[in-house]
Order: structure tokens, then C-alpha cells, then sequence
């Protein structure tokens, strides 16, 4: 379990090659990569804010979930935090498996717990203009597909 | 009890400071913030809309209502928007 | 689009980086690798086979299908043919969208069609024996949770 | 007609060849197999079980059944493995 939680940029290509060198009987790779996006080519920048010490601690706990519930060989989760451009990579899961429909569900499942359950809030500076990211009704939504307590963690 | 209350996103801006210490006898998150509520109207502004708040205890999500028990810190932010 | 029919190996970080950079407005980049799998450590090596003009078309039709169906902004499939050795990738998927879900779904898409709809025969040689390697019903079985013709395609 | 008929995988390792040329008047990928069945021992090995086959007119993969048409190119091999 590789977890990571920094300022600096990464290139993700680094970061899976890295993570499938460390393999041993994968036959399924699956990464995820977020992207900063800039759909009205408006967006100065984004600042993510976290809470360090709890950040660490969810992703941790968001992986070993993910391990116990699929047969995983491993599962890395690297998000950033700090000032990011536009396109710049905010974050990226992988995750490998001797099948690929684990690989897929559990890096499916991480997305979904990373956006609603970790620590970390995005403010877009939009034409001189902070605003904080409002959370979607369909985030928190998605969890329910998990069915289970997990989902119901926070208020 | 003392307890250190920290403060994310806009929580942490519109109460102007990150982190606080703060001497309460609450039972729960919930009761932390009516309390914290009454002192200033910077309070009162990020407090106003609780169903719009999420809460960790010693760094783990809780329910408002939850026991404080013997936490040490307590965190308030709006719902996460990470991945 | 970018297709790949190649005998030559290829590191899946160095496609990922290439596939990344050339995007505009992408929020999700999803990857898929396929490793040769060597559960038993009895693996000597694989060697695929395929159908060359055949294949480079079945590709293109199943990637220009995954652009149909979501708001996909780019696809790409590299598969290998000739002999590969145990952990080396064999393939790789990769879509780009501004949308988590689309990314995901249509990356399952791919993997399930490139199992069963493109030209490619895997052949193992374990100690010493050469086999081909058998079509699963449920690869086959796969294809329906897409729900259209294309499952029907071939006898 | 003449069709350049196509073997891959085992299709092809029974049969000895990758490819020849075959004169025929088949209307079907299922009849020109009954008409190479009938050839040689080999032909037979490899489409005794017509159901573990899957055959391509001109490079797009088709029923056994579908009309043979003016194909120029025939494929004959086992379920994909491919991914």
C-alpha cells in the first residue's frame, strides 16, 4: 500500500510504471488520474486545502478497505494539495489485481470514498474570484453503490 | 475540558483563524457549536447552516450528536471535495 | 484515437504520459494494463498471435463505439502480439473524459470487447508444452451487460 | 470463385497452412467448411466441432450462416483471446 499526500507536482506515467514494477502475479492494472479542469478556459488556478495528520489517516483507511473487500496485490492513492493549474494531475489511484474486475471495482470504490470521505476541500480562483467547489448530491450518492457503514460515515 | 478546534475551507475563513483553543463542557459537536455560536457573530456566520457542516473528533468523521467523551480536537468543514 | 498493433514492448507510464498530454478539458484519465499473468511460476512465455489488417480495424471500431456511447474526449488501445515473458504488459487501454463515470465505464467497454471481438490468440508455453489459451464463457457473457448487436457479431 | 481462405491458432496448426487460395462455389462460411471437411484428414481435425469456430468475411467477423457473397478473404479460427 503506497499512500501519499504532498505539494508537488507528479507526472502519473512515473507513478504507475513505479507502482507495476513493485508487482509480483498482477494480471490487471487500473489508474486513475484527475486532472485539473478548465472547461470555460476561465480557471487562474486551484487550491486545495487538507487536514494534515487526518488526511493521511483516511487514505490509509479508504485502501485497507479496498483490500480487504477485493483481491488486490496492491493499491496505491497519491493526492496533492497546494496551488495547481489547469490540466495540472490533482491525484491518482492504482490498483492491481490477478483479475481485472477487481482492479476495476476497487479503483472505482477509492474514487468514490476519496471524493466524500477524505480531507481535502478545492477553492477555484475563477477571473480574480475564489470560490470554494460546492460537493454534489451525487457524491455523496455514489457511496450507497458500496452498500455499507462506511457510507454512512459523517453526518 | 480543553479541546482544539480546528477550522477548514470556509468554516476556517469566515471565523478568521484555523485553529483554537477552546474550554467547554459540550457532550457533542453539536453542543460545542450552539456554544460557540453565541459568542461572535463571525461564529454565528459559519455555524448558521449545520446540516451544511461535517465534524471529526480526533481526526475521524462523527456524528454531530456524538459523545465528545475525552477528545482532544475537534474539526468543523464543509463536506470534502477531494479526488 | 490512437491504436497500436506492435511486437515491440512499450512501459505503460510512457504511453500514459503521451495520451495525458495531448488532452483538452479531460477531468478522468482511466488506464487499464494487462500483464502476462505467471501464477505458478511455470510460465516459459506467451506468444500471441493475431490478424494483421483485421485487427487494427476491429480496434478502431471498438474504441470508435466507446466514442459513440460517452463524452469521451480521446481513446487509446495498444495490444502486442509475438512472445512476451512473464510481467511484461501485454495491452493497454486508456480514456479521457470530463467525467469520472464515462471514463471508468467505457474502459471496462474496451477490455470487455478487445477480449472477445478483436482478432488476437494467446498462446503459453509451460514447461516446455505449448497450449492455447481457451476462450471463457465468461468473457463471452461479458459482452452482454453492453446490450447491443456488437454481442451478437460472429457465431 | 476463388477465396483466400484464412487459418489462425490451432485452426491453422491443424491444418498445416496459414493461408491458400480455394476454388469454390460455397454459399456460406458453413458449406465451404463442409466442402474442406470432405478434402483431407486434416481439414476434418480441424472443424470437427463447428461451434468452437468463428469465422471472418473480408476481415469483419459474420455468422457461419451469412452469405458468402463476393467475398475475396476467409478467416477460420477459435474464440479470441485477446485483453
Amino acid at each position: 500500500m503506497d499512500i501519499r499526500v504532498q505539494a508537488d507536482p507528479f507526472a502519473p506515467g512515473a507513478v504507475l510504471d513505479g507502482f507495476t514494477a513493485a508487482l509480483s502475479g498482477a494480471g490487471a492494472v487500473v489508474s486513475f488520474t484527475g486532472l485539473v479542469r478548465d472547461i470555460d478556459g476561465a480557471l487562474d488556478h486551484m487550491e486545495i486545502e487538507h487536514y494534515p495528520g487526518m488526511t493521511e489517516a483516511a487514505l490509509r483507511k479508504i485502501a485497507s478497505d479496498a483490500m480487504e473487500r477485493w483481491p488486490l496485490i496492491d493499491v496505491l492513492i497519491l493526492h496533492r494539495h497546494g496551488k495547481l493549474a489547469p490540466q495540472d494531475p490533482i491525484m491518482m489511484v492504482a490498483t492491481a489485481s490477478p483479475h481485472r474486475n477487481a482492479a476495476f471495482e476497487a479503483a472505482d470504490f477509492l474514487m468514490d470514498y476519496l471524493k466524500s470521505r477524505a480531507p481535502f476541500w478545492k477553492n477555484e480562483r475563477v477571473g480574480g474570484v475564489d470560490r470554494w467547489v460546492d460537493a454534489t448530491a451525487e457524491d455523496e450518492a455514489a457511496l450507497s453503490r458500496w452498500g455499507d457503514d462506511a457510507a454512512n460515515g459523517g453526518d | 475540558m480543553k479541546i482544539d478546534v480546528r477550522y477548514f475551507a470556509w468554516v476556517r475563513e469566515r471565523i478568521g483563524v484555523g485553529h483554537e483553543s477552546v474550554e467547554t463542557d459540550a457532550a457533542t459537536p453539536r453542543a460545542l457549536i450552539e456554544e460557540l455560536r453565541t459568542r461572535e457573530a463571525r461564529y454565528e456566520a459559519a455555524f448558521q447552516d449545520i446540516t451544511a457542516l461535517r465534524v471529526a473528533v480526533d481526526q475521524e468523521l462523527v456524528d454531530m450528536d456524538d459523545a465528545l467523551g475525552t477528545a482532544r480536537e475537534v474539526a468543523f468543514f464543509p463536506p470534502m471535495t477531494g479526488g
